[in-house]
């Protein structure tokens, strides 16, 4: 639910975080690359075949992260689900990002009429419960992978949009768009050579925030029943599918959890020390 | 500073374990002296929450058992004994059914139980008051009418012999004539008013619905193993949709029965030593039907090659626990009278079977996938089903299972969950949208192939007949059993055309819905009605 | 470097004497207040359409899928079959004849009627809007708690307790709700047995629930709390204090925490309607009632009057939360009333 | 740096026996911050003795370690700092080996700190009343005697109405009023020791002139006082006995009347000669030579006949306060500025002359009133008919920094300011940009830098390279030097003067600084509350002064001892 960010620009790391806290990043991001390539590569078991002799058996030297109620693999099929479980992450961030961007500029920069419109439109839905949207989105489309990057996207969209308002409007009242306007250039060169890029520049920050967010969104609809067909390995859905299993084999939940919750700080502290980086100024 | 160990995971998975040996704990019941105890409250958690408490859900069937009483009930031995109807008997054309009433009966709101109000209900029923029911006499239903104070007679357009037997179902609950007609649909459908051993006394939407003792009881079943108002004062009828949670409050002992064990941990509730009811229901058990109509289970061979592929004895065994039952069957399940072995063993796991139907059927060619294709086209099929409202979380492991078995000889199965509200809203009905049909049906007799196999025709179209299968001579079977009154004749009827079903491999079983009780050694007398294996608490007492 | 204030906006200039400020103060208050309101209206009037209109792109037919939630049974149906259900619905009605009368309804506050409970749409709500909000508010007060103290005690402390701090509030603020869920189900109520399974509205069966929730909405206040509090550490204003010979912690809480949780003030009006969301999980989870798992239900089953009633419910939420987030914000930081 | 005490480390540290004369004795103060492991030198062998009744001052600029040096004296060094000294007393006890329960038991009421700019000084957030009496309840003065106590101090340091100021927040209160509520607070206990760390920076003149003599009277009443300013000037008035400092050390000290008049050290002869004023007209500031390139070839200066570059005529500015209330930030402004002149503006915060500066930049459009530029309408004007001639008239403001595009470097950044014709042609821009930094004398190595990386000068530098890159006729210079340490102002003033000179372009120079305007300006405009009260040459207005604003603003110019300036 931490999709959403309020209207403030995204918080200032305290520059003294110690690089450590990169190293298990970079190397989460290491394996995920490599999963997402090859995860044969980095898989021990075929993620789909059944195995029923081998069903519900604890993480073991054999099944790295135990094996679920169909004997299959679950390292492998951790490693397989990051695919789906990445791309609906990347995706639903693009999509949010994409569509706060349009709507942001549009309330920052469009003729009177069509920014006040657009402020009350991310009123509303700001008031929309971004599940909800979700909800309703994959109640018209029907769940897929697609349904869930639009849903996750659409959800978390309002309140990205507020902030690039935010950075838009700043920009605009800075001093070197002044500077730039007694030097006497146009309007859109101005916009063009300054306001966009300088807003637009701290997304990058924040698209890898949202990514790490996304995915949580992304595999709680899973949780709900509403994300990919099985047999699929995505994430969300290894948790819900594990969710009977919980008493007898809690690691069908727990590992899973664990590994999302891993991806999305991954996200949020590459994220965080981008952001100090394009604040730590031009390097 | 020292390092303290950082790893979660260990931790996590210790408390599992950690779980299961508190489960066992708490399991080992109070040692009770069997003493009766007077009154108290049961809590009960059930799985889903209906809308309404009558109604053709069989989750309403099993809440408005407890607060409705039926004109019979079945006892242990499948035979229709007396309840509110003291006798009845059929006519020799087998088309007017007689019922004759016990004396003085009252509804909880004081109108007498008479004639009248049961002829009202028939009507209420096939008018839509209760769906599943109206399915039910639609197609035979004519007309009831009171003789008298105590006597109702139903008009039959064509014989239905097992008119009765059906008739103990609790989709069949009897309300009163004056409530249906005076009070507001929202006040009917939260609190219906019958002669039941129990009413409703608040329903927490959402939470539960809680029943209190109707004291003025009169009108138990014969079957019941008491007479006179229930023991118990209340019921609080939880809802508890995740099965894990409904047993872990057993354990606990917040709960003192709950419905629907899961399989996985059906072992480990019987080592707590709780008192475990299983019911296997009849009717029509989780099956798969192949679309006839279009796509390549038109061909017969692709079908059967479908079923030779699939262990699906081994599938179910793993993901059931040995506690749901598989079934072979296509056409009604292992329960249910008249039931055919020789349909449900007509075909066993052998792959080399299945691969030969397929290239007899010309699917010889394969893709790089191992996908068998005809002309290009390659072997995929679709197969919705209704997650998490007609299929739980086993029944979807299971058809991964089958996904993954046909695979090996060449299927592409597409498995598409689909959400209720996609089902209410009409997807996946038609042939072009699908291969397979999932799904069940309960119901006492075999009758139940007559809805499902039923031919659709224009004026009168059969939405329930999954496979699209609109075969005249398969119906004449069916129809000539319905109407037969030796129960014998009868149920070897139903018997040929579950085998016909079977060598056409129209339907395939896969496993038999079960109705699974779990309650605490300190509640007594806990039964599960035989029509369709709810949970029956007028017996139900405490010991000490 | 210092830097003269001479280049001010002249607005901020000279002190406004009360006397004469007060008239113009009232009728700002005033254009304030109507603002607000019109605002709200707007808020409210464009949380229904959106969801109206929503609705009316569902797949299948409207008369089909009540007929099919009323039987429980989903599939096609026959025209006769239809006909009353159209009837009792208006269902024959023009899109914009129904969203008319669908508007008239919203203004005398009446949602119509649940397909599925025969029920007014209002009733199913009202019983159910107390058990969430009871919810979402217990968090938020949780949250406030283990975000403030964590907060106070780890921040401005060095870069090591630094890391640490930000880093449980980055990892708080990360954990989904669904697993933290289903971890302390796990741990508390499965394991320990110190809080019932089944959830249910006692004061005993909030606890988890509501930690679920508050965990990360802590977390993600902390790390907008913990900037401004190391940011207000560093103000002239904090070293002038102890230079009164002020403790350090004395000047944490009298001072700087109130500078600090400005943005959290704000976040938590957002966060009222927010948990919403994350009640459909936690609800579903702990087997609570309330709007969550009413949301759900009426989606699942379309039972759109009801889908409609709790967007709009949450609308109004979100306007409420967020007029006591302005009054609350205002009186820890005066400066604002006006602007 | 964050206000944690700080872990008081000796390492010289010798039992010796101390006279008990002076308030405060500092022997071989030396401070360091821990960076990464190793350990980084800010202030080294300090010495300083402060007896009672007496003021010391520490002057110097950013980064001479003079803040960090006060701070240490009362143990809030900051996180992180290792402060080691032969002898640190207070009162003749030994601080070095005070718990922080110690210190707070001393600070307030032994020693009172005073810091800058009250508005972030008091806690924004709290009636100033609440802050002074804050002081008072942690030094167990009983909740009952409190309030009149709060009111007495207002009342003390010169605030009318205490009643109702005390009620206010520092952000309603003037400048004037949050300073001498934020003295008040500290000398609430009495303290007989007052540290001042830039009392009276940011501040306008008049205001300032009052709060030194609100630390005067405390002198008088024999507080010894311990004032940390950049100022000379501000010092001059006050101090008995002057510490100058530079990157860490003491490069000079001794009574302030030897220190002024004839300094020893370069640094503190560069740092007199540096402070701008009427006398240092047509003078150079600074030792180091404006660049050659700057001076180019001096031209005669223009003669006042020329048609006038600049013309402003009856401007009016109206802004809307939040709380609906108008006010008329310019009211009626007319001027002319001649080529190759300079026009001061001068007046406090709030007086109106940077609206005055953006009507005259058409970044603003008047309300009333019309502007000129080169005899043709200039504003109210659609920006489009302005934009190509724009290049006429350019900006420098205060905060250059703020002025310029993160992410460009400085190349970008004069390239971006050329005219069309010479950013298409690489040759001629490359020449040009090469040109500019010659003029503002700046190294070919800082086209790569980002503005972030340069120094404060430097950045002003390339912000009037921007400035002078379009060949402009009038350049407005707002509060351009304003954020810069007195000798790197002094070479911007300098550098100024000589591209005046070689260019004869035109300034409107607009300042708060009355001793920088009348170095730098021809005539002078005065401006309060949005009007002009007073105009005329320099000289007229600095040493015949009408308006009686004006003789209040000249008064109160502290002033440095003449001697200084005849060397």
């Amino acid at each position: 639910m931490t999709a959403l960010r309020p209207a403030r620009s995204p918080s200032r790391p305290s520059r003294r975080r110690a690089p450590w806290s990169l190293a298990p990043a970079a190397a989460l991001v290491g394996f995920l690359g490599i999963a997402l390539v090859a995860p044969q590569v980095l898989a021990t078991h075929d993620p789909f075949a059944l195995d029923y002799a081998a069903a519900l058996q604890p993480p073991s030297l054999a099944h790295w992260f135990g094996t679920d109620e169909s004997g299959r693999d679950l390292y492998s099929r951790v490693v397989f689900g990051t695919r789906e479980s990445l791309a609906i992450g990347l995706g639903a961030a693009a999509v949010g990002l994409a569509g706060a961007i349009v709507l942001g500029a549009l309330a920052a920069l469009g003729p009177r009429p069509v920014a006040a419109a657009v402020d009350r439109l991310l009123e509303v839905l700001f008031a929309f419960p971004a599940l909800l949207l979700a909800l309703l989105l994959i109640a018209i489309a029907g769940p897929s992978a697609l349904t869930q990057i639009l849903a996750v996207g659409v959800g978390t969209a309002p309140g990205y949009a507020r902030m690039v308002r935010g950075q838009i409007l700043a920009a605009k009242n800075s001093g070197y768009v002044q500077a730039a306007v007694a030097l006497g250039h146009t309007r859109w060169r101005i916009l063009r050579a300054h306001v966009l890029p300088n807003a637009l520049r701290p997304l990058v920050a924040v698209f890898a925030l949202s990514v790490g967010q996304s995915i949580v969104w992304a595999s709680s609809l899973s949780f709900l029943g509403l994300g990919v067909a099985p047999p699929s390995p995505e994430w969300g859905a290894l948790l819900d599918a594990g969710r009977t299993y919980i008493v007898q084999a809690g690691w069908l939940v727990v590992i899973p959890g664990l590994v999302i919750v891993a991806l999305a700080l991954t996200a949020t502290t590459l994220g965080r020390h981008l952001q100090a980086g394009l604040e730590r100024g031009e390097k | 500073m020292r390092q303290r160990p950082r790893t979660t995971l260990p931790l996590a998975l210790g408390l599992t374990s950690m779980i299961a040996l508190s489960g066992c704990a708490a399991g080992s019941a109070s040692s009770s002296s069997g003493e009766r105890v007077e009154g108290g409250t049961i809590v009960y958690a059930h799985q889903q929450e209906p809308p309404c408490v009558f109604g053709g859900w069989i989750e309403q069937a099993y809440l408005s058992y407890q607060v409705l009483d039926n004109l019979v009930s079945l006892d242990e031995d499948g035979e229709v004994v007396p309840w509110l109807a003291e006798e009845w008997s059929a006519s020799e054309d087998g088309l007017t059914w007689t019922f004759t009433l016990q004396e003085g009966v009252q509804f909880t709101d004081g109108t007498p139980v008479d004639a009248e109000a049961i002829a009202y209900n028939f009507d209420y029923w096939v008018a839509g008051g209760n769906s599943t029911a109206q399915v039910w006499l639609q197609d035979y239903y004519e007309s009831a009418n009171a003789v008298d104070e105590r006597t109702v007679e139903i008009h039959l357009k064509a014989p239905y012999p097992r008119l009765a037997d059906n008739l103990t179902q609790g989709y069949f609950g009897i309300q009163s004539q004056h409530a249906l007609e005076t009070r507001s649909d929202e006040e009917n459908c939260a609190a219906p008013i019958g002669s039941g051993a129990f009413t409703v006394e608040h329903w927490t939407r959402g939470q539960n619905i809680t029943l209190v003792r109707n004291d003025e009881y009169t009108s138990w079943p014969a079957n019941a193993e008491h007479t006179g108002p229930a023991y118990v004062e209340r019921i609080d009828w939880r809802f508890v949709p995740d099965g894990t949670t409904r047993v872990a409050a057993l354990q606990s002992g917040e709960v003192d029965a709950v419905y629907d064990v899961p399989a996985v941990q059906w072992q480990s509730v019987e080592d707590g030593g709780f008192e475990l009811h299983r019911y296997i229901t009849p009717g029509r058990p989780q099956q798969l039907s192949f679309d006839t109509k279009e796509g390549p289970f038109t061909d017969q061979l692709v079908r059967q090659a479908f079923a030779y592929s699939l262990d699906r004895e081994e599938i179910v065994g793993t993901i059931g626990h040995g506690v749901i039952p598989w079934e072979g069957n296509g056409g009604v399940s292992q329960a249910t009278p008249g039931y055919s072995e020789k349909a449900a063993g007509w075909y066993s796991y052998d792959p080399d079977r299945a691969n030969e139907l397929l290239d007899e059927a010309g699917w010889t060619e394969r893709n790089s996938d191992g996908v068998r294709l005809k002309d290009g086209e390659p072997l995929k099929v679709v197969l919705p089903y209704g997650a998490g409202s007609i299929l739980n979380a086993d029944g979807a492991a299971i058809l991964q299972g089958v996904k993954e078995q046909a695979s090996e000889v060449g299927f592409d199965v597409e498995l598409v969950p689909v959400p209720q509200s996609e089902l209410f809203a009409g997807a996946y009905s038609t042939p072009e949208e699908r291969d397979f049909e999932v799904g069940y049906w309960t119901s006492v007799t075999a009758g139940i192939l007559y809805i499902n196999w039923r031919p659709s025709t224009e004026e009168a179209p059969n939405y329930n007949n999954g496979a699209f299968y609109d075969d005249p001579e398969l119906a004449a079977i069916i129809l000539e059993a319905n109407s037969t009154a030796d129960v014998e004749a009868q149920n070897a009827l139903y018997a040929k055309a579950q085998e016909y079903i079977a060598e056409r491999a129209l339907a395939i079983g896969l496993y038999d819905r079960l109705s699974t009780l779990a309650v605490d050694p300190s509640l007594r007398g806990v039964w599960q009605e035989h029509a369709q294996g709810g949970p029956t608490f007028y017996d139900a007492h405490f010991v000490q | 470097m210092t830097r003269t204030s001479s280049s001010d906006a002249p607005v901020v200039a000279g002190a406004p004497a009360p006397a004469a400020a007060r008239p113009s103060r009232l009728r700002s208050a005033g254009r304030l207040l109507a603002g607000r309101v019109v605002s709200a209206v707007v808020v409210l009037w464009g949380a229904a359409t959106v969801a109206f209109f929503a609705q009316q792109l569902l797949p299948g037919d409207r008369a089909t899928v009540i007929l099919n939630i009323r039987t429980g049974r989903a599939q096609r149906r026959t025209p006769e079959e239809l006909e009353p259900i159209i009837a009792q619905f208006g269902l024959d009605r023009s899109v914009l004849q129904q969203y008319l009368d669908f508007l008239r309804g919203l203004v005398v506050g009446d949602f119509g009627t649940s397909y599925q409970q025969f029920r007014p749409v209002t009733a199913i709500l009202g019983e159910q809007l107390a058990a969430t909000v009871t919810l979402s508010l217990v968090a938020i007060a949780i949250s406030w708690v283990l975000m403030v103290v964590w907060v106070t005690l780890t921040a401005g402390r060095g870069p090591r307790v630094g890391a640490v701090g930000s880093g449980v509030d980055v990892v708080a603020a990360g954990l989904p709700h669904y697993w933290l869920g289903i971890i302390l189900l796990l741990v508390f109520a499965l394991g320990l047995r110190w809080f019932p399974v089944m959830g249910g509205t006692g004061p005993a069966g909030i606890v988890l629930p509501a930690l679920t929730l508050a965990i990360p909405l802590a977390g993600f206040m902390a790390q907008a709390t913990r900037t401004e509090f190391e940011r207000a550490l560093e103000q002239p204003f904090v070293v002038s204090a102890r230079m009164r010979g002020m403790g350090d912690t004395a000047v944490r809480l009298r001072h700087v925490l109130r500078h600090a949780v400005l943005p959290a003030v704000t976040l938590s009006g957002w966060a009222l309607g927010a948990t919403l969301s994350g009640a459909v999980v936690v609800e579903s989870i702990f087997s609570r009632p309330g709007i969550g798992s009413v949301l759900v239900t009426a989606v699942n089953s379309q039972d759109l009057p009801v889908v409609v009633g709790v967007v709009t419910l949450v609308a109004v939420v979100y306007v409420v939360a967020n007029l006591a987030v302005d009054i609350a914000y205002t009186l820890i930081d005066p400066r604002v009333r006006l602007s | 740096m964050t206000a944690i005490d700080t872990a008081v480390r000796f390492e010289r540290a010798e039992r010796r026996d101390v006279p008990p004369a002076p308030r405060l004795r500092v022997r071989g103060l030396d401070v360091g911050f821990r960076v990464d492991g190793a350990v980084r030198r800010i202030v080294s062998g300090v010495d300083l003795d402060l007896a009672p009744g007496e003021c010391v001052a520490i002057v110097g600029e950013s980064g001479s370690g003079k803040s960090v040096t006060a701070r240490s004296l009362v143990g809030l060094t900051g996180r992180g700092a290792v402060v080691e000294a032969e002898e640190l007393s207070l009162h003749g006890r030994d601080v070095r080996r005070f718990r922080s329960r110690d210190w707070r038991r001393v600070r307030g009421r032994e020693v009172g700190f005073v810091l800058q700019d009250a508005l972030v000084s008091l806690d924004p957030l709290r009636p100033v009343g609440a802050e002074i009496a804050e002081a008072l309840r942690l030094h167990g003065v009983p909740r009952g005697e409190r309030r009149a106590r709060v009111l007495e101090l207002l009342a003390a340091v010169g605030v009318p109405l205490p009643e109702l100021r005390a009620r206010q927040r520092p952000g309603a209160l003037s400048g004037g009023l949050r300073q001498r509520a934020l003295l008040a607070s500290a000398i609430a206990l009495d303290p007989d020791v007052i540290i001042a760390d830039e009392p009276t920076t940011a501040l306008d003149v008049t205001v300032q002139a009052q709060v030194l003599s609100l630390l005067e009277e405390r002198k008088r009443r024999g507080a010894s006082i311990v004032l940390i300013s950049h100022d000379l000037s501000v010092v001059a008035r006050l101090a008995d006995r002057i510490l100058v400092m530079r990157s860490g050390s003491v490069v000079e000290q001794g009574p302030s009347t030897d220190v002024l008049r004839n300094p020893v050290h370069d640094y503190t002869r560069a740092l007199i000669a540096a402070v701008p004023s009427a006398a240092t007209r047509g003078r150079a500031l600074s030792p180091v030579a404006p660049p050659a390139a700057a001076l180019g070839s001096s031209r005669p200066a223009p003669a006042a006949a020329d048609a006038p570059v600049l013309r402003a005529r009856g401007l009016v500015k109206r802004f809307v306060r939040p709380d609906g209330t108008e006010t008329r930030a310019v009211d009626g402004v007319s001027f002319d500025l001649a080529p190759g002149e300079t026009l001061g503006i001068v007046g406090e915060s709030g007086s109106g002359k940077s609206t005055t500066a953006k009507l005259a930049l058409g970044l603003e459009e008047p309300d009333a009133g019309t502007v000129e530029v080169l005899g043709e309408p200039w504003s109210p004007l659609p920006e489009s008919r302005r934009r190509e001639r724009r290049r006429l008239i350019s900006v420098v403001d205060q905060d250059p920094l703020s002025s310029f595009d993160p992410r460009w470097n400085v190349e970008r950044i004069l390239v971006d300011a050329l005219p069309e014709a010479e950013r298409r042609d690489a040759a001629r821009r490359r020449a040009r940009v090469r040109e500019l930094l010659e003029l503002v004398g700046l190294p070919e190595a800082v086209l790569a830098r980002f503005p972030l990386r340069l120094s404060g000068g430097q950045r002003q530098r390339v912000a009037i390279a921007r400035a002078l890159a379009p060949r402009p006729s009038v350049i407005v210079l707002d509060e351009a030097v304003s954020a810069l340490d007195v000798t790197i102002q002094a070479q911007i003033l300098d550098l100024l003067t000589a591209l005046q000179r070689s260019s004869g372009v035109a300034y409107l120079f607009i300042s708060h600084d009355l001793g920088v305007i009348s170095h730098l300006s021809d005539r002078v405009l005065v401006m309060k509350d949005g009007v002009v009260v007073e105009e005329g040459t320099a000289e007229s207005v600095f040493e015949r002064p009408a308006h009686p604003y004006t003789r209040e603003l000249v008064a109160s110019i502290p002033d440095l001892p003449l001697a200084a300036s005849a060397s």
